[in-house]
């Protein structure tokens, strides 16, 4: 369904990623993990058109001298070089890092705004079940202005913003920090879930552990390449892998 | 002794200046402005030469107030303003001389400094800038009011003269210029302007390290007060008027104007956008019809292609950043004159996971 | 050697003035005129040599920037190394431009300011100040005196034709230097013309809306508007007050009427405004009717005060031939002596240098427009002078229709 | 005299919250502080002038063909010139005064420093509570009505208003929603500039034309704007009655201080600002980390 | 009897209906290392922000050697020995990151020793290779990673030199390896192991963060929050027994 194939992005005199080659498959539960400063947000940000979309904000200066190359393919087709909202149409979306809500918009709005491209009134209503039964305190917490929630509120309105999308391949950037320990191992059920209803899914997450039991396959990211992947009981087989990289 | 001295001031030179031809080249040009005058006997260009190093303090003190604190001002004229009406008045009421009037009027532009700043202390952002737009305003309201005073319309005239030749009043401006935008560039190059930035870039991160906000952004309303109001002062014995002019909107969006042009947050951005512009204007009277609208569209075009300025696009193109270091290298260099590093390899940043 | 003799024997004048707009056209066109007039009948006669006469313009954007205006000044005087400058409008601008050319030891002969306290500086300071000369318009405190002149006449017509018997009056006076002393005079004489005065406003000259005001004028019951508006507020209080139909007659000085474009700029609401003016067509001189045609043919525009360069270059023309020499302390002495007959009326300088008004000088006139027309009303059997051509005002007609 | 104050400040007050809202739009929801909206305000006068004046034009067609001509003078603009500078705030508000200047320059040359008037919908005047007002003050009073009514809906009610306002907070979020943010920051730009042309076919007529028409209103607008609070509809208009009270005041009771009506509205709007330093209606993070 | 070095008393914060903050009190001795947990919207951050003074409580006061916090500037908390990290990271971007430490070096407090401005950049190197940032200190805070970026909040916090330390979620974003090491980082700066030349003595903590395992390991006591509320406190192993901590927090697994 996804596949990147020699992704280099460099960022002026910086080489934040290096040759990244990858591949999710349909219903696939893909982990990525790697130590802070790997490039991990990086390579879901030039996914998702992101980083492009930057070196188009910032042209004109130092800071918008970034460079990509390498392809990258979604269900067929080639997207790197596409704007992200056509990316994000496609169904391809990326719940970021730092939760990023529309501060000033209140968690329903926020909400409704990740619908913008859901037809329909019906749809609109069943996803929106969907997430405020996932999450309660979303419902709860409906009129308030997004930017005064608490950091795991604002978390939990992050995804439920990401599925309002209804996404076919769905991009999660570390979405457990912040998160209580009885709400994250909800979430993490939630997201099997998620993932068994037939969502495929990319996931970026510091909970090794977890990430790794829960992903069918992994990728680890150091260094701006990727150095393993493979199963959970190959990469722990691996012993330099499981020390430097993994720490279990 | 002074051997070593001299050794030591020609190593810095070769050192800090000739190695980077943004600085070699800011040293010619500051140079050709001191020796030019010499040359010249015409007292329009001396006029402009004089006007220009008067504006370069001035677009330099805006610079340091929203370049660098952020609190972008669009009512800078008010300081400026301040300044050449006291200057004038102690002037023509007390007949003090203008050494003792430029800096009087610079005082008072300081209080006119704090006015301001302590009521922009709660704004934020857009809400201030609108806000100070408003102040020369109301201040050119009270000039038409207390007439008695201010002269009304017409101003204050018949001050006295700075100096008794055009020449050395050129040479006054141009010392005066070039001294206090070196002390604001010194400024904004100490501990003081490393807190300015942090107030611009985050005040709520700065308070929680610490920096007393309130005191430093007074601080910097007041500093760019003092320099903007010596610029006043100085404009006012040159002019040897000072009017409600001296307050325009248009005033203090031309040092918003220049600045940009040049390069914010710089200060020799702001200098050089002073120099470029300031006789381009001049020169474009040679099409006194269509004189404005070229200025405009230079400044719309030149924009559009460096939006960050004119002195940072031409430094990015005849210097290299060291991906390592950070210092400043010609172009012609391939590797860094610091740390040796390659200039032109490109730097693997991650890092592995065995720290702390 | 011949070329340089001929390039020698050149007067370069400066004309100084905001050249994008209609002050700085009729500061061109007037003084045009004159160095056509001049070049053809073979230049100024300096002894027993001629010069031509060699207008340098200068766009002073006075009105945007008083510190350009006195950079393009400077410009003149040292690059074209011009020998007298004439124009200039903005007060503020032609105080800093006196103040240059008082340091540059030239003639300056202001056309189109009218504040007093710059010839004032002539008396305080002579020996500083005595190459300034004022030709158009009158000072601010002669400006004040006719127009009350003017309102007393109107006011003469509202109680004969509308049978009051102390009309109200509202001063509309912009806050500007020359309107300082309308208002104080206005304060002072209405009452003694046997009027009432209901209030002043004093808008500023940037307003862009006044019906404000001039409600608030209504309210107050005025009926008669006594105005100086010199600026583009001119227009917009004279469009709002038609629009408005306010029961009010309006005269005193109101600059922007004196244009041609007048009536069309206020969509026809302007009609009955009447201000004091500086040329009519009516024979104020016998030079008055002939050189109004010509100059209205040219510029596609009613001569305004600020056409005074006309006037100004002349006069200078004459001291110059007088004197028979360029010398300028010779060429002020000869100025200083100018009776000259222009089309405004004959220009005589004060001791201050600045132009005297009165019967048999510069009178000044008052001009109306009636339906469309600009008509000359006034001097009206003023101190015996009635010039030739002259009509009566006339009561705008909702204002009759109100008040009867 | 009671009457007298409120008709004024009434009319006054909606030629300038029609000014203001199109300004506020731009303002608070795309973050661009434009300074060139009033110049759009000012080629539409010019436009409906030359259409009616020169071309010949009825009003309602002239009035219609310059709101379009000048969305696309400004959208061409926004395009070109602005959208690549978003990034760099300062510049941008560079570039907006320069654009400014340029169109003041152009409409200086082709039309020359003269005082025109532009023709409105309907002349005359009329009587509100027994005070005189222009008929076209009171057709402003009522378009105005509609006209922030359509925006509020807009803004509030459409998937288009909330991707707008969601732009406005993050555009890189909104991205990731599938929102194309440069056509909505366009289309923004757009309605803006069409809604400063409205306003330079209704208020415009009330004053007169002259190339530097722009500059005295934008410093009101933006004292409106910034009263009311960044980006809101409503504070657009409490802001402008509060502006045009605190001038119909002056010139009511002080009429010899008509001239301070400009230093006295924005006396009153640093006062508001310093009870509510975001406005009346701007939303205050406060603590917000 | 002496006053408690810091002391909370009664202290309650309302956003409108919500009551976040819910007369709350608790002392923390300078030799302590208390760690502050609850479910998510439990008022913990709020909590942060009332005593660094970023918001205003509506009762209740803060105590801190004996002085009274309340309705102090936030800047005035800093120097008086009170540091504390926020859970939402905001660095000065455009700043490079040892800049964005030496503005806390330049805080009155930062500059108590009597150190020269010479030595300020030095200082904030120290804490930037505690917070293990030093290879990065000359890139500007925009380009760093979000892990980066809560230890430069971290080094932010510490070089201004505190008695108290708080820190909101100091190993959101990192991952276990990383925890580890920095969670050893912290149990030795509070027990006054040296670090650099900033520390001779130790500091008390107040550390919140969800990431159990690893905070139970170095704190002495927890104090548990509930809708604004204390619930429990007590020493991590009374805590994760206690049922009302398991309900409302931990959950059956946590446990
Ligand atoms: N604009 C930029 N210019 C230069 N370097 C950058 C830029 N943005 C990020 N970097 C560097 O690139 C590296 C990769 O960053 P990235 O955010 O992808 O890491 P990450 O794997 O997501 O880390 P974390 O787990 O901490 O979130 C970091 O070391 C960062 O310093
Ligand atoms: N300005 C505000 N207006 C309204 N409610 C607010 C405001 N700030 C915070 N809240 C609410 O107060 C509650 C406490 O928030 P706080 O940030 O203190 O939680 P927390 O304990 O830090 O949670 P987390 O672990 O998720 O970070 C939350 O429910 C939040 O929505
Ligand atoms: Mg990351
Ligand atoms: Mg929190």
């Amino acid at each position: 369904m996804l596949e990147v194939k020699n992704l280099t992005v460099c960022y002026d005199t910086a080489m934040l990623l290096n040759e990244v080659s990858l591949k999710v498959n349909r219903g696939e539960l893909v982990g990525l993990v790697g130590p802070n400063g790997a490039g991990k947000t990086t390579l879901m940000r030039a996914i998702s058109g992101l980083v492009l979309w930057e070196r188009q904000m910032k042209r004109g200066t130092r800071a918008g001298n970034i460079t990509l190359t390498g392809e990258v393919y979604f269900q067929g087709q080639r997207i790197d070089g596409l704007p992200p909202h056509r990316i994000a149409r496609m169904g391809l979306v990326l719940c970021p890092e730092r939760r990023r809500p529309f501060s000033e918009l209140s968690v329903e709005e926020n909400l409704k705004a990740g619908a913008y491209r859901v037809r329909g009134r019906r749809a609109y209503r069943d996803t929106l079940e969907l997430v405020y039964q996932m999450f309660p305190v979303l419902q709860k917490r409906a009129r308030q202005v997004s930017a005064t929630l608490s950091g795991g509120e604002q978390q939990m309105l992050a995804l439920g913003r990401a599925l309002m999308t209804r996404p076919v391949l769905l991009c999660i950037d570390e979405p457990s920090t912040g998160l209580s320990p009885l709400i994250k191992g909800e979430l993490f059920a939630k997201i099997g879930e998620i993932n068994r209803s037939g969502i495929t899914m990319l996931l970026v997450e510091q909970d090794v552990r977890q990430t790794l039991a829960m992903a069918g396959r992994s990728y680890i990211l150091s260094h701006s390449k990727i150095v393993a992947q493979g199963k959970k009981d190959e990469l722990m087989a691996d012993e330099t892998i499981r020390q430097s990289y993994l720490g279990l | 002794m002074i051997r070593v001295w001299l050794l030591r001031l020609y190593r810095d030179f070769k050192g800090d200046i000739l190695a980077l031809p943004g600085r070699t080249l800011a040293c010619l040009a500051v140079l050709a402005l001191f020796i030019a005058p010499l040359f010249i006997r015409d007292t329009y260009i001396l006029r402009i030469i004089t006007l220009t190093a008067v504006y370069a303090v001035f677009a330099a003190s805006w610079d340091l107030l929203s370049g660098y604190v952020g609190q972008l001002n669009l009512g800078h004229a008010l300081f400026f303003g301040v300044a050449a009406y006291t200057s004038a008045m102690l002037n023509l009421h007390l007949g003090l001389p203008p050494v003792l009037t430029i800096p009087l009027g610079a005082l008072a532009a300081v209080m006119a400094g704090l006015v301001v700043g302590i009521p922009c202390l709660r704004l934020k952002g857009q809400y201030l800038s609108l806000a100070t737009l408003a102040f020369p305003i109301i201040l050119k309201g009270l000039v038409y009011l207390f007439k008695e005073y201010t002269g009304g319309e017409l101003g204050i005239s018949g001050i006295s003269r700075l100096a008794g030749s055009r020449l050395v009043e050129c040479y006054i401006a141009l010392a005066l210029g070039a001294v206090l935008c070196f002390l604001i560039w010194k400024i904004t190059d100490s501990n003081l302007g490393l807190i300015f930035h942090a107030i611009r870039e985050d005040e709520i991160t700065a308070r929680a390290s610490g920096i007393n906000t309130t005191a430093y952004k007074l601080l910097a309303f007041c500093l760019s007060g003092l320099f903007a109001g010596i610029a006043g002062g100085f404009f006012a014995h040159y002019m040897r008027l000072a009017g409600p002019f001296t307050l325009d909107v248009l005033l203090s969006f031309q040092a918003i104007i220049w600045t940009i042009f040049g390069g914010i947050t710089t200060i020799y951005g702001s200098v050089a956008g002073v120099i470029i512009l300031f006789p381009l204007m001049e020169i474009l009277r040679a099409f006194p019809e269509i004189r404005m609208l070229l200025f405009a569209a230079v400044i719309v075009i030149v924009l559009r292609f460096m939006p960050e300025g004119v002195v940072p696009w031409f430094l990015d193109r005849v210097e290299k950043e060291c991906p390592r270091c950070k210092e400043r290298n010609a172009f012609t260099r391939t590797r860094c004159r610091v740390c040796r590093v390659s200039l032109s390899e490109r730097e693997v940043r991650a890092r592995t996971t065995t720290r702390a | 050697a011949r070329e340089e003799a001929e390039e020698s024997r050149v007067i370069k004048i400066g004309v100084a003035g905001p050249m994008q707009f209609v002050h700085g056209q009729h500061h061109w066109l007037g003084a045009e005129m004159a160095a056509e007039e001049i070049n053809a009948a073979g230049g100024i006669k300096v002894g027993d040599e001629y010069y031509l006469v060699e207008l340098v313009k200068i766009d002073t954007n006075e009105l945007l920037s008083v510190e350009d205006a006195t950079n393009a000044v400077e410009r003149a005087l040292a690059q074209d190394n011009i020998d007298l400058l004439v124009g200039t409008i903005r007060t503020e601008a032609a105080v800093a431009i006196q103040e240059l050319m008082m340091d540059n030891e030239k003639i300056f002969i202001t056309c189109g300011a009218s504040l007093k306290q710059m010839a004032d500086k002539v008396g305080q300071d002579y020996e500083r100040y005595k190459y300034w000369f004022r030709v158009t318009p009158l000072n601010g405190e002669l400006l004040a005196r006719a127009s009350l002149i003017l309102l007393q006449y109107v006011g003469q017509v509202m109680k004969e034709d509308l049978g009051l018997e102390a009309p109200k009056v509202a001063v509309v006076c912009e806050e500007a230097a020359a309107g300082d002393a309308l208002a104080a005079a206005a304060q002072q004489v209405i009452p003694s013309f046997g009027m009432e005065l209901v209030g002043i406003w004093r808008p500023s000259p940037q307003a862009t809306d006044m019906t404000a005001e001039l409600t608030a004028i209504r309210g107050a019951g005025a009926q008669i508007i006594y105005t100086y508006l010199s600026s583009a507020a001119g227009v917009t209080y004279a469009k709002q007050w038609g629009e408005l139909q306010i029961p009010a007659a309006s005269v005193g000085i109101n600059v922007e009427s004196q244009a041609m474009g007048f009536m069309e700029a206020t969509d026809n609401y302007g009609d009955f405004e009447c201000s004091l003016n500086t040329y009519a067509l009516v024979e104020i001189t016998e030079k008055t009717v002939d050189w109004y045609n010509r100059f209205t043919e040219r510029a596609g525009e009613f001569p305004t005060y600020n056409a005074g360069t006309y006037d100004a270059i002349n006069i200078y023309r004459e001291a110059v031939e007088r004197a028979g020499t360029l010398e300028t302390d010779a060429v002020i002495a000869e100025l200083e002596q100018t009776r000259h007959t222009s089309a405004a009326g004959v220009q005589v300088f004060d001791e201050n240098h600045d132009v005297i008004w009165g019967p048999g000088y510069a009178t000044a006139v008052g001009t109306q427009w009636q339906n469309g027309e600009l008509k000359c009303v006034w001097p009206y059997n003023w101190e015996g002078i009635t010039y030739p051509g002259t009509v009566r005002y006339q009561i705008p007609p909702w204002v009759a229709e109100a008040l009867q | 005299m009671l009457a007298n104050i409120l008709v004024t400040t009434l009319v006054n007050g909606a030629a300038y919250a029609m000014l203001a809202v199109g300004f506020s739009l731009i303002f608070g929801v795309g973050r661009i502080i434009n300074l060139a909206h009033t110049a759009y305000y000012m080629l539409a006068g010019y436009s409906i002038f030359t259409l009616v004046r020169v071309a010949g034009l009825a009003y309602v067609p002239a009035m219609a063909l310059s709101i379009l001509l000048v969305t696309v003078v400004a959208v061409l603009c926004y395009k070109l010139l602005i959208d690549p500078m978003r990034e760099h705030e300062t510049t941008v508000l560079i570039i907006t005064i320069a654009l400014a200047l340029v169109f003041q320059e152009l409409m200086l040359k082709y039309f020359g420093g003269h005082f025109r008037s532009v023709p409105g919908v309907a002349e005359g005047s009329l009587s509100i509570l027994g005070v005189q007002v222009t008929r076209q003050q009171a057709i402003t009073c009522a378009v105005l009505a509609v006209i922030l009514a359509a925006v509020w809906l807009l803004l509030h009610r459409t998937r288009f208003g909330l991707a707008v306002r969601a732009t406005a907070q993050d555009m890189e979020a909104a991205n990731l929603m599938g929102m194309d943010v440069s056509r909505i920051a366009t289309l923004t730009a757009a309605v803006s500039a069409a809604l400063s042309a409205a306003a330079g076919a209704l208020v415009a007529p009330l004053n007169i034309l002259e190339p530097h028409m722009w500059l005295n209103p934008l410093t009101i607008i933006l004292a409106i704007i910034v009263l009311g609070g960044m980006g809101s509809i409503k504070g657009s208009i409490y802001g402008a009655a509060i502006i045009a009270l605190s001038e119909s005041l002056v010139i009511f009771l002080i009429p010899q201080g008509s001239f301070l009506k400009g230093a006295f509205s924005l006396l009153i709007m640093i006062i508001v600002l310093l009870i509510r330093p975001e406005g009346l209606f701007g939303v205050a993070l406060e603590g917000e980390r | 009897m002496t006053a408690p070095f810091f002391q909370v008393e009664q202290l309650t914060k309302k956003f409108g209906g919500l009551t976040a903050v819910n007369n709350i009190s608790f002392t923390v001795q300078p030799d302590e290392m208390v760690g502050l947990i609850g479910p998510n919207g439990a008022g913990k951050s709020t909590l942060v922000k009332l005593i660094m003074g970023i918001l205003k409580p509506d009762r209740g006061s803060i105590r801190f050697k004996g002085k009274e916090l309340r309705g102090q500037n936030p800047w005035d908390i800093v120097n008086r020995g009170i540091a504390g990290t926020f859970q939402n990271t905001r660095p000065f971007r455009r700043l490079p990151i040892i800049a964005n430490v030496m503005v806390s070096c330049l805080a009155p407090r930062g500059r108590r020793r009597g150190e020269w401005v010479k030595r300020i950049e030095a200082k904030a190197r120290d804490a930037l290779e505690f917070a293990g940032i030093s290879d990065l200190a000359l890139e500007p805070a925009a380009h760093l990673s979000h892990g980066d970026l809560k230890r430069l909040e971290i080094a932010r916090a510490i070089a201004t030199d505190p008695e108290l330390l708080i820190l909101d979620e100091p190993f959101g974003g990192l991952n276990p390896v990383e925890t580890e090491l920095l969670a050893k980082s912290i149990r030795r700066l509070h027990r006054g192991g040296r670090f650099g030349r900033l520390h001779s003595e130790g500091m008390a903590m107040i550390i919140i963060e969800h990431k159990l395992s690893e905070l139970m390991k170095i704190v002495d006591r927890v104090i548990v929050l509930h809708f604004g509320e204390i619930i429990a406190a007590g020493t991590p192993r009374e805590i994760v027994k206690n049922p009302a901590v398991i309900e409302a927090y931990l959950g059956e697994e946590g446990a």
